[in-house]
């Protein structure tokens, strides 16, 4: 090949580079090491890290099955070395799952359309909120203090840089609910959005009807986001928000230490244009025959460049795929028979605690340490190889020692024992907490 | 005189949504040891869904049929070549799925104890150290999610250190070639764009920089080797211009294929730049991400960096939060930690003494298409072509053939399209990156294609206009897609079924 | 009215040495260790070779294309309905392939110390345990690595049992309707085969068998359901035949998918059976296998089953080689534990509620489809049908077409064939086997397929005979290649590259 | 369905079953479980075998490390879930595969043809010594005592059976390689083959040249057997072999507990029609392309029923694909090194023990526990984490204390070390060792 290009050395082929910014000396890593080493590598790394622990940890990222399907489908060489299908006659199989998961996104949610993914939950929200602005021509973004505090704090990132305001509103000491009150004080006819997560960060399920009345009351857009894709196997889909976004982690993607995960954003029909991201539509090829391609790019950077809606390119299609093989694999029944494992585990160990809040929760909920700190407690459950929940005090000093706990399918009986133990709840009895939450359905009913 | 041809024919499928029936599965949970509890009890009966409506009811078996018959009409890197230009699609080593997928990586919990976390944070602390090795630059940060997360991560700090410095400034100063998503990123921080023509070498014109460069310039984006392959010669003489007005130098990595163990951005005057782990590490593209974002920035900008930094306490890695010059998070938790695995075992497998030799067979490669195919295509602009070959269509227009076409017809020759259009300030552009992982042998099939190609545009233009003929799926109508959009399926909508 | 078409078409394909090129590697070792030693110093120069002549040399990509191509080529269960009678190609559970890839499990070596091989041992056990409720019989071995292979070891216990009752006697008696590894079985174990008629019905004829049975035979190797997938009604009575003249009953249970959970050979008088793991226990056949070939017996065999077998010691599992009486082994080590570890994977999953069922729903397929295609084809026999139905292409043949011919035609509708032209009895035999994993609506189409060509055979019978027409491979010339048989590449022989 | 079937339930699909073959109580095996439930059945199982154990057990069964691409390559649907290549229009990916199988195993062994595979290399003894008969119309069997007891044994088994005579031959006490008297001895003009192995269960490498000339001389065919298919890369080839089988599990198949591996068996051109087994050959479509087809089936059981040359149905396709993918991974020059880093590993450990043979010897070798016993010595290690060699007691009584130890590419320095400290060998001189074997080398030149 050298002769062809008629030079000595491959060095020719840059040796129109200025000499000043040529490498000097080789690179300081390592040489090439051999699969066998590298195996040995990770493996070595993975072992210093928590393995063999029960964990009640969940905050945004849920420790749930993963079908082996899920795996062996992504693992196919067809979706996993393919890019971004912009030939859509060689594309179809991507093309085709896309449809498939902006649909089941769609089922989900209860909204319209969704894209085709966002990187995460928390990129989400700013996205969002830069959607509802451009759709209500309005600059002042609502956000509850019940929102995940990393989401929250990815906002406020992107809107510095935008100078765009924010504040937030917050929730009752009571219920663990947005304070409906609060946000009727702080909505005005300059707000564009109000962005509230059900289930919440502290596990409680939002009274969405409400919220969406006092929002559309102001002409502000309601945003309704999600960590915990699970609960919506149950939970009523927040219909009545404009537009939906989420994390889907909670579908077969591993914690993998926070990423990749895969976000979603979801509207109503008339809000498509203001979408974020990539779409794909159904269309026909030329014999009449139906396909799918990536559609409305109008929208987006590489046409519309600085008056794009984002500036996203390269999402997260594999993992969007593997949650869409989860969704298959789980089905109607299946997410449903899941979503109330999750719940009945989360309630069997809630009713031996003393929790900090009375609203209706799906599987993660708020105890207090009592005269414990939350440290204390955890160091001593580690001992016992029990990762235990999230102490709340870094990200809400107002909550002293409480501690956010999560269970899952996952979650076995027996560790739930072993952390009530080391907690010494003042178990509520079962009645009482039951009848509680009826009222409060009743409430929002 | 077709030697390669790869249909992707297949069977027609279903979509999930019309091939379920009520009440089947493919799943199976473990029995419940606790209580089951009542929903409506629970939530209240207003909180409580009755069901998730049309949600697909297939069985294990139609799940994996379904998705491996569809992967079957793909094109992928794992079947042939994929010359995407700007995308560098080389090959993807499976031993990093393997790794990636360790039990203790895979299922470590970002909020899980630091004590309980220092293989992950090691995975980590290596490979910003490597990356800082490899650019030149003094720290890194893994956060952002892919290169465009990356770009709008560094224009942050650009402007978090000029705000520091008492004055923002108004625009960012971007390259006609640039690639879209480096306008749109100056928007979403707050930037007016300011177009710089490119010279007549495809290059940055340094006078025409000069003039532009003022106390309201925040930064110039470059893209090196920029959009048409070439390296730009004089970047250290841009550097000087942009420092000397106190505007920043940022650099697309993109391409940084072509410049890895050959020379290094923070020696040519780069004050920050962003990597896109996915096309030069190798991460597989998975039909459109994930990918991984890393920014490398100079010293000035370390303290801006997003939060939280990864630092050594007493012989252990810890997360520092207590940084308050930090522009804050972009993306909860740490970054696409997966993808920095994968990218980690790639530099790995390589080693230094590697990389440098993976990035000269990337320019042999490119350099060997480009004098393969001079004689019949027209070049962009003839400067030295580094890691990729831009042609424009400009010959072939005369038979009313464009480069989408011809992207078109070398799909019946079984390989996937070069990059089409892009980037606009060539006519018709035609962006050819093969990467360091193909044979000769394979680049002579891709040659010989597009001479082929070139010679059906002479004798019989409509051949190519109509193409592809190989295809389950022929042309696509994307007008009509868009015209009236359906992003998802319907009940109602089964009119069209595939399977009629 | 096609409505389902999958083509097989794909890439031109060379082969691996076709594509070799000196020098190139897909590997890289660890760096060695210890001193490098002299292989001529070694080993002597006359033991040293100097190279593998013209074995391959291919970069990594090459590799992952090759075969990720070539599988392209092949029809599998993973792409839909495969309905090869006695084969029962059912779906192979994914998750089998995990755990059989445990590391404790795949990575033990047959000879590390029992005390830390009790998690394998376990395993094995177990699976002995629930074959033995299964089949109704007393023991099992696990040793066998295939059905003939455990025909073989049963007719050797056999023979065992004979001899040591003082006369090993002279013949196996062997229905017509018998699959060929049982007389080639026979053979290998020193007996000559006797064969019986089978009667009207496709069933033994009991009254012909009594006449046959005598002081030489051995035992009878009967199939049940036999391959017509009928229940062999007088199986008792078959059994009570045999033992009065102390001759022994061997069931071959290739069929055993049609048995399980309903009915035990062991309590119709089977004295001894292999099952082949890898069709009734769903363990995938991987183009051929591997397989296992595990073999249950009543007690009076018991003592002559191969060595060693598991015995429990003081709350430990122990490998028992002091067995005087046993025939020996018939494979070293302990028998295909890879398979047996997805074989008892597959019997969790299911337990022994989900079992029967399994059985049902295979039995249900099977009826579902002879109904659908009785009007079209004949029955070979219309006896009740278990787990697959059996035609005849009788009336197919007035039109000159054949079950071979119309095999090939229902690989134009995307499906592959069912079997073809066995059992020997049944005129042109179609042989065909849903099993229980296939849904209804795939069940459909093929039942569509199959009374679509019989109206193509009426109307265009040339149609048929010149299939499949949708494949990348068109009619395969077998003739041609026992003529000549070209066994192996060679250097010389490149003439008819694929490629050209 | 039911309805189509004018049946009420399934059980009446059997109903036709005399009643008293039904089976009345329900089977006595657990209700089904979870992915979930089995994953974790299967990780406890395998927490109860040996990891991270260091291991210099081979004889027969070897530890070397198993490209990743290996077992990606077999995963694929298409080739998992196949059945046997009857319809070559679309089975040609397996067909294709066997085909390249049989050509390397032909390079690797220097011989015309090989089948599509065997059993595992026991199975392929009989079948060998069967072909030879066939053959030769002779019936006796001569098997050197140096091939694997373990192989002899199922010899043994199929020989007694079918009536069949077998002798075996000894092993030099100072080299440990065939005792050539002996085989003259024992050797006649009933002898249809000769059987050996090599390198042979010592480790030792045979001098086949000289076997060859007595075993041709009196008529007979000689069959080399191998076990360590590594051997291969760097090992003169058995070319004066007739028939030559063996065993591929060193090339990418884990030791899983003894199964599944996969056999071979190759021979001259002109037995070809005395193979068992599948053979694939090539030919072409009616459009004139290559293509390849299962061929010779005249040869086989579902032709020529109690006429076959043998009962093989099923063989180990997947098996040998994953051995096909491996010798493609690392080719001519990768095979090569990695039978040097086998060797050079081998003959580090070996210069520091004391060696019962003096001959040639690959990646296995034969030490003594002097006054130890070898139960004693593998107790001691066990605690040291090292599974060590295998003691010979057992198979070879006349051998005593020695123990038969294996080296390959993942043989650590340091565990070797650690093993050489604990048996306390009295170090060879290097030179005195080397000259020794030159010696020898010289002796079969
Ligand atoms: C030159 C250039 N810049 C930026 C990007 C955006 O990177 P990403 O797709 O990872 O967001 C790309 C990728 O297409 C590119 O080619
Ligand atoms: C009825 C019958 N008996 C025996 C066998 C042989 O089993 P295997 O192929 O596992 O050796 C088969 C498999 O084809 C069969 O169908």
């Amino acid at each position: 090949m050298l002769a062809t290009l008629g030079v000595e050395s491959i060095e020719d082929l840059y040796a129109h580079l200025p000499a000043d910014v040529r490498q000097k000396e080789p690179l300081k890593i390592e040489p090439g090491k051999s699969e066998y080493d590298i195996v040995d590598y990770f493996k070595a790394r993975g072992a210093e890290n928590a393995t063999g622990y029960a964990s009640f940890l969940g905050a945004g990222v849920y420790n749930h099955y993963r079908p082996v399907m899920c795996d062996v489908v992504v693992s196919r060489g067809e979706f996993l070395t393919s890019y971004t299908p912009y030939q859509a006659e060689i594309a179809q199989g991507t093309l085709t799952t896309i449809f498939e998961f902006q649909t089941m996104i769609c089922q989900l949610t209860g909204m319209d359309v969704a894209n085709a993914s966002m990187y995460d939950g928390s990129s989400a929200v700013p996205e969002a909120a830069l959607m509802a602005m451009r759709a209500t021509g309005r600059e002042r973004t609502l956000i509850a203090r019940s929102v995940h505090p990393e989401y929250r704090e990815v906002l406020s990132t992107y809107a510095r840089f935008q100078g765009l305001p924010v504040a937030e509103f917050g929730y009752d000491k009571e219920t663990g609910r947005v304070d409906l009150a609060d946000l009727e004080k702080k909505i005005n006819d300059k707000t564009a959005c109000v962005i509230v997560q059900s289930p919440n960060f502290f596990g409680g399920v939002e009274a969405i009807k409400a919220i969406a009345e006092i929002t559309h009351k102001h002409g502000a857009l309601l945003v309704v986001a999600f960590t915990e894709a699970v609960s919506l196997g149950l939970i009523e889909p927040p219909r009545d928000a404009d537009i939906v976004i989420g994390e889907m982690q909670s579908f077969a993607i591993s914690p993998s230490y926070g990423g990749p995960f895969v976000g979603i954003i979801a509207t109503k029909e008339k809000y498509i244009r203001q979408l974020p991201g990539r779409l794909v539509g159904e269309t026909k090829d030329n014999q009449g025959r139906r396909a799918y391609c990536l559609t409305l790019a109008t929208r987006e950077q590489h046409i519309r460049r600085e008056k794009a809606t984002s500036n996203i390119c390269t999402n997260q299609a594999l993992i969007a795929l593997m949650a869409t093989v989860y969704m298959s694999v789980y089905g109607k029944e299946g997410l449903r028979e899941l979503a109330s494992q999750n719940l009945s585990k989360a309630h069997y160990l809630a009713s031996q605690m003393k929790l900090q809040f009375t609203g209706p929760f799906f599987n993660e909920f708020v105890v207090s340490g009592g005269t414990r700190t939350a440290d204390n407690i955890n160091k001593a459950l580690l001992k016992k190889k029990i990762v235990g929940g999230l102490p709340l005090k870094k990200y809400y000093p107002e909550l002293g020692n409480t501690i956010l706990v999560c269970c899952t399918e996952m979650t076995k009986r027996a560790d739930m024992d072993a952390l009530a133990g080391e907690m010494k709840a003042v178990a509520v009895p079962k009645a009482k907490a039951a009848e509680a939450m009826v009222e409060v359905g009743g409430q929002i009913a | 005189m077709i030697r390669k041809v790869r249909s992707h024919i297949s069977q027609n499928e279903s979509l999930l949504f019309e091939m379920s029936s009520p009440g089947k599965k493919g799943y199976q949970l473990p029995d419940l040891d606790v209580p089951s509890v009542d929903p409506i009890e629970a939530l209240g009966a207003a909180n409580t869904r009755a069901e998730i409506e049309d949600f697909p009811e297939v069985s294990e078996v139609e799940v994996i049929r379904h998705f491996t018959r569809l992967s079957t009409w793909n094109y992928a890197i794992d079947l042939g070549l994929y010359p995407l230009g700007s995308c560098t699609m080389k090959y993807n080593p499976r031993v990093n799925e393997l790794v990636a997928r360790t039990e203790g990586l895979a299922w470590a919990h970002p909020y899980q104890p630091e004590s309980l976390s220092q293989g992950v944070m090691e995975v980590m602390a290596t490979l910003e150290r490597v990356l800082a090795e490899i650019t030149g630059m003094d720290a890194v940060t893994l956060q952002p999610a892919a290169g465009a997360h990356g770009e709008m991560t560094g224009i942050m700090l650009v402007r978090a250190l000029l705000e520091s410095r008492g004055n923002p400034r108004k625009k960012i100063i971007i390259p006609d070639s640039a690639h879209g998503t480096n306008p749109a990123t100056a928007a979403m921080t707050g930037y007016q764009v300011a177009n710089l023509k490119s010279n007549e070498r495809g290059m940055v014109d340094v006078e025409a920089l000069a003039a532009m460069v003022d106390e309201d310039t925040a930064a110039l984006m470059v893209t090196n080797p920029n959009t048409v392959g070439v390296f730009e010669e004089n970047i250290a003489k841009v550097a000087q211009v942009l420092h000397d007005k106190g505007a920043l130098m940022y650099m697309d990595g993109a391409n940084m294929n072509a410049l890895v163990g050959i020379t290094r951005p923070g020696d040519f005057g780069v004050d920050v730049m962003h990597l896109n782990l996915h096309k030069t590490f190798s991460t597989p593209h998975g039909g459109g991400g994930p990918g991984s974002g890393a920014v490398a920035v100079k010293k000035h900008l370390e303290p801006f960096l997003p939060k939280p930094r990864l630092v050594r306490v007493k012989d252990a890695w810890s997360w520092n939060y207590k940084l308050p010059r930090s522009i804050g998070r972009v993306k909860s938790f740490y970054g696409n930690f997966g993808v920095l695995v994968r990218a980690l075992a790639y530099i790995m497998a390589h080693g230094g003494d590697g990389l440098p030799r993976a990035t000269g067979d990337a320019l042999l490669n490119a350099n060997y298409i480009r004098k393969g195919l001079e004689p019949y295509y027209d070049l962009a602009y003839n400067a030295p072509s580094m890691h990729e070959a831009v042609f424009s269509d400009h010959r072939q227009t005369a038979k009313g053939v464009h480069t989408g076409d011809i992207a078109k017809r070398l799909i019946d020759y079984g390989f996937h399209p070069y990059t089409v259009s892009f980037p606009l300030i060539v006519h018709g552009a035609m962006m050819i990156e093969p990467t360091e992982t193909e044979s000769k042998p394979e680049l002579d099939l891709f040659i010989d294609a597009m001479i082929s190609i070139a010679k059906e545009i002479e004798i019989d233009p409509q051949l190519v206009l109509t193409a592809p003929h190989s295809t389950r799926t022929t042309k696509v109508d994307e007008v009509m897609a868009a015209r009236k959009p359906i992003l998802r399926w319907r009940r109602e909508a089964t009119a069209s079924k595939a399977a009629d």
